[in-house]
């Protein structure tokens, strides 16, 4: 796609259509980021009252400015109430009262697993990846997971090297089998379109493309068979007021994509 | 009960070759003063422990004080990866590095389970992830049943460090210390450890009481130093901010053996004492 | 997401005939407006749990509400006996009240274990006391074997009452609760407890943060009831100290079931509606 | 005794020597009531650097008078630090960091296994007592426990009706049988003197007395056929400055024996 032509950036029509995916008056559990961008864009544009929780044990936090790390000051000054790291953990996340968990993601594959901790064998890796954070009970936790990835065949695998985060596991039941509570991932969001998993397979197809994205492109930059829905939507693009309030942030897109 | 020393005598007191040693502060407060005292004092074959090794703990170990590291989540925060924590695992430079790799709720979990006189502690985690996987065999984590239920959880192995290392706003003249703001784990690792060490910004007559503020009282601390500017490049609420430069100029000096070299001359060894 | 209602609103709609309820606070902040008007709605077969029964609760015996009761220590705390607790232990009046006791530690950590979505907590606690003792059977206490270490533990059951009620200072106008000074259990009451009721002395426009202080997010708590005074002859920090005379005044009126009865004639259902 | 001549009552007596018990510059787990009282006294006299904690969550607790209940506003206005009911059983007591824990007793046996719980048998009692509270951990996990109790038949028994606090258990290896970690009761204040635990039977005998009592008063008032060690020391009395300091507080001696 052109972000000459379309007058907005891929990062940008990524970060926008995440946001849309928090309904307001929700909690969400904001990984560092490119979900944070995309959090704070929806707290600023439709979700005023959504609540954004940071495993740094700042809850109903409200910055200004996004946050270049999970436990900036801006984040506790903000907060409707501020805990302990262990609290965050087992008080809030863990009992399954967070709505959706916002993750990125090194490595995905086809059934939503999230690999953040090797690419290569773990005893020998060949790129050593900073690890789980709060990523692993996020993704257990959660009501529900969405993931923010730029879409490449390096990113979207058939099979993550590693297991870090699990999403769908191997498919149908698996998730109940593991005794995991949450739904895990609903929506995987890219700089292309937006993936949800197959209700019969939990294998995720492509639900939905960008203006001037095409389904090839989709394909190409995808490392497992990538089917897409019949009813293939066409996304919207960014309005004025999302590209305003997203471009009155610090840029998202300085970020690297195993920033946490 | 606490003893009132400079930065170099606490940490020559506390911390001996071979100790687990855990330096805490989630973002906030990381006590990067002690950790650079750590290595000017060539401290060798520490297990590091620590959440989010950080800028930290990349030094220690390019510095060769680490044997083994015990974390969670090893980036640079908004930036990428850590050089020389990447080197040591991919390239065994300056050495092997051993891990010992978790969840931040498992590594919590093991604190907490630390601070209370517990051998284990139970969560809802590890399942299905490669951490579990037996292949990638883990001492510290196995499954435990819920005598009640039956329904089989995870247990977590505790954590009790021979040295806990944290920095704090303040402390007063008895050596009672103050933090606030993102507090972390460091409550946990300082009453899990056998021995403390906290920096802090500045010692006061006495320590009005704050918002959101944890209060670790002398008796539970080993030695206090006081270390102002002690958590620069991460910040201390109330009296600085983060340098995210600096943690954006570190990148290219984690990613060079030599240029960490001439900065470990220049900023630790060339540094005077504190 | 709170509503804020009327105390008798937020009884009638949160607490059910054979519930669980929970009505939390640690000497300090006790709920007793909440609880009087438990008894005037006339609510039956209830479990009543809470550390300290207290004053509140030998109330909520005597009037005939409670089928069971799980406590740690249940006194008239500076005075003496709950009377109309031993009444009902020791001659099942006003009718037999089934007991399910702990320490103080253990209903700390089944409340832990409630909040945290854990189906039971582990403790150091039990060995060699009677309430271990296999001829007073306890469904709720098991041993429990570290997975690490091989040590015997102690496992207790999650407490994830239907009902959690409380008493705090102040809630902001979109019900965000505030409490400070002795916090108590109050917080893992409420996030242990399916439905909460939380009684403030006073809404205001916003919370300023304050020292040990505990927020819990409107969207945690199911209704929020204005009650001023509404845990006297307890105190709330800041508002209004500890009326020890009327503790002490208690005593012969609970000895008493005539002179109770009066009381509750009198003071419950004599007494308008809040 | 006759409080007549003495100048000081039977409770003064007592509350003084269980101060004295207390050391300057150790921590002491309190229960309500006597103990209370006593750790104040001690707090006020020769051991201003007593760190007194309560299970209320006040750690490093000041008062200027006597709190009726252990979780008094005073408590907290007055604290180094307070936390919540679970941390201060968790990370305070559990671990064995308090030097002394502070206890009463409605009745208690020879090897000071302590009963708050009933007299009688347990599924119906002859008189129902309030129970544990957190009087079994502070047994179990102090480095050391006293116990201060008025004597009398009644409440020094041979056999106590229900352990609701371990004291040396059985005898001897009992409590390393039982994984406690503290060293359990290692002195009885009563209102006629002081027991301790022989070091071979860990059964309590007396070995001091206050001014004007005699062995026989105290075998008298004792549920078990008390043994007295060969040196019985016949214990200093109250000075003026603690009686004077003890009278500047709140009547201890109103509490009833099951406070706590």
């Amino acid at each position: 796609m052109s972000d000459r032509t379309a007058g907005y950036t891929a990062d940008e029509i990524m970060t926008v259509s995440a946001a849309r995916a928090l309904r307001d008056n929700t909690s969400c559990f904001v990984g560092i980021g490119l979900p944070s961008g995309a959090a704070n864009l929806a707290r600023a544009t439709h979700a005023p009252g959504l609540v954004l929780i940071y495993e740094s044990g700042t809850i109903g936090t409200k910055p200004d400015r996004l946050p270049l790390s999970i436990g900036d000051g801006v984040l506790a000054e903000t907060a409707d109430a501020v805990v302990s790291v262990p609290e965050i953990f087992n008080y809030w996340l863990q009992p399954g009262r967070i709505d959706v968990g916002f993750l990125g993601a090194a490595q995905l594959d086809k059934f939503g697993n999230i690999n953040t901790t090797v690419i290569g064998g773990y005893q020998a890796p060949r790129t050593r990846l900073p690890g789980a954070g709060g990523a692993p009970e996020i993704a257990a936790s959660c009501r529900e997971v969405i993931v923010i990835v730029r879409q490449s065949r390096r990113a979207l695998v058939e099979r993550v090297d590693f297991v870090t985060s699990v999403g769908q596991g191997s498919g149908p039941g698996s998730r109940q089998r593991l005794g995991l509570t949450g739904a895990g991932p609903q929506k995987i969001i890219t700089d292309l379109g937006v993936l949800e998993p197959d209700p019969r397979t939990c294998e995720f197809v492509l639900t939905g493309l960008y203006p001037d994205v095409t389904l090839e492109e989709a394909r190409e930059r995808t490392g497992w068979d990538l089917a897409a829905r019949p009813d293939l939507a066409t996304l919207p693009p960014p309005t004025d007021t999302e590209l305003a309030a997203l471009r009155s942030f610090t840029t998202v897109g300085e970020q690297g994509p195993d920033d946490r | 009960m606490a003893e009132i020393v400079s930065l170099a005598e606490a940490i020559g007191q506390a911390v001996r070759d071979g100790d687990a040693v855990a330096m805490e502060g989630f973002t906030h407060l990381i006590p990067f003063a002690a950790g650079h005292e750590v290595i000017r004092q060539r401290k060798r074959d520490l297990t590091l422990i620590r959440m989010t090794p950080d800028l930290i703990y990349d030094q220690l170990i390019g510095a060769g004080c680490a044997r083994k590291l015990v974390f969670s989540w090893g980036g640079n925060p908004g930036v990428g990866s850590l050089h020389r924590f990447r080197d040591a695992v991919e390239r065994s430079w300056p050495g092997p590095l051993e891990l010992e790799e978790h969840s931040h709720a498992g590594m919590a979990n093991r604190y907490v389970a630390g601070a209370s006189g517990l051998p284990f502690a139970v969560l809802r985690g590890y399942s299905g992830t490669g951490l579990m996987d037996p292949g990638h065999q883990h001492p510290s984590i196995k499954p435990v049943t819920c005598p009640f239920t039956g329904e089989v959880l995870t247990a977590v192995s505790a954590l009790n460090p021979d040295v806990a290392i944290i920095h704090a706003q303040r402390a007063d003249a008895r050596g009672n210390v103050q933090l606030w703001g993102i507090t972390g784990i460091q409550k946990e690792a300082v009453l899990a450890a056998r021995r403390s060490v906290v920096t802090v910004e500045e010692i006061v007559p006495g320590l009005d009481p704050r918002p959101d503020a944890v209060v670790l009282p002398a008796w539970t601390v080993s030695y206090v130093a006081e270390a102002p500017g002690g958590s620069r490049p991460s910040y201390a609420l109330g009296y600085y901010d983060r340098d995210n430069d600096a943690y954006q100029a570190w990148d290219p000096i984690g990613r060079d053996r030599d240029r960490f070299r001439q900065w470990l001359d220049r900023e630790i060894f060339g540094a005077a004492r504190v």
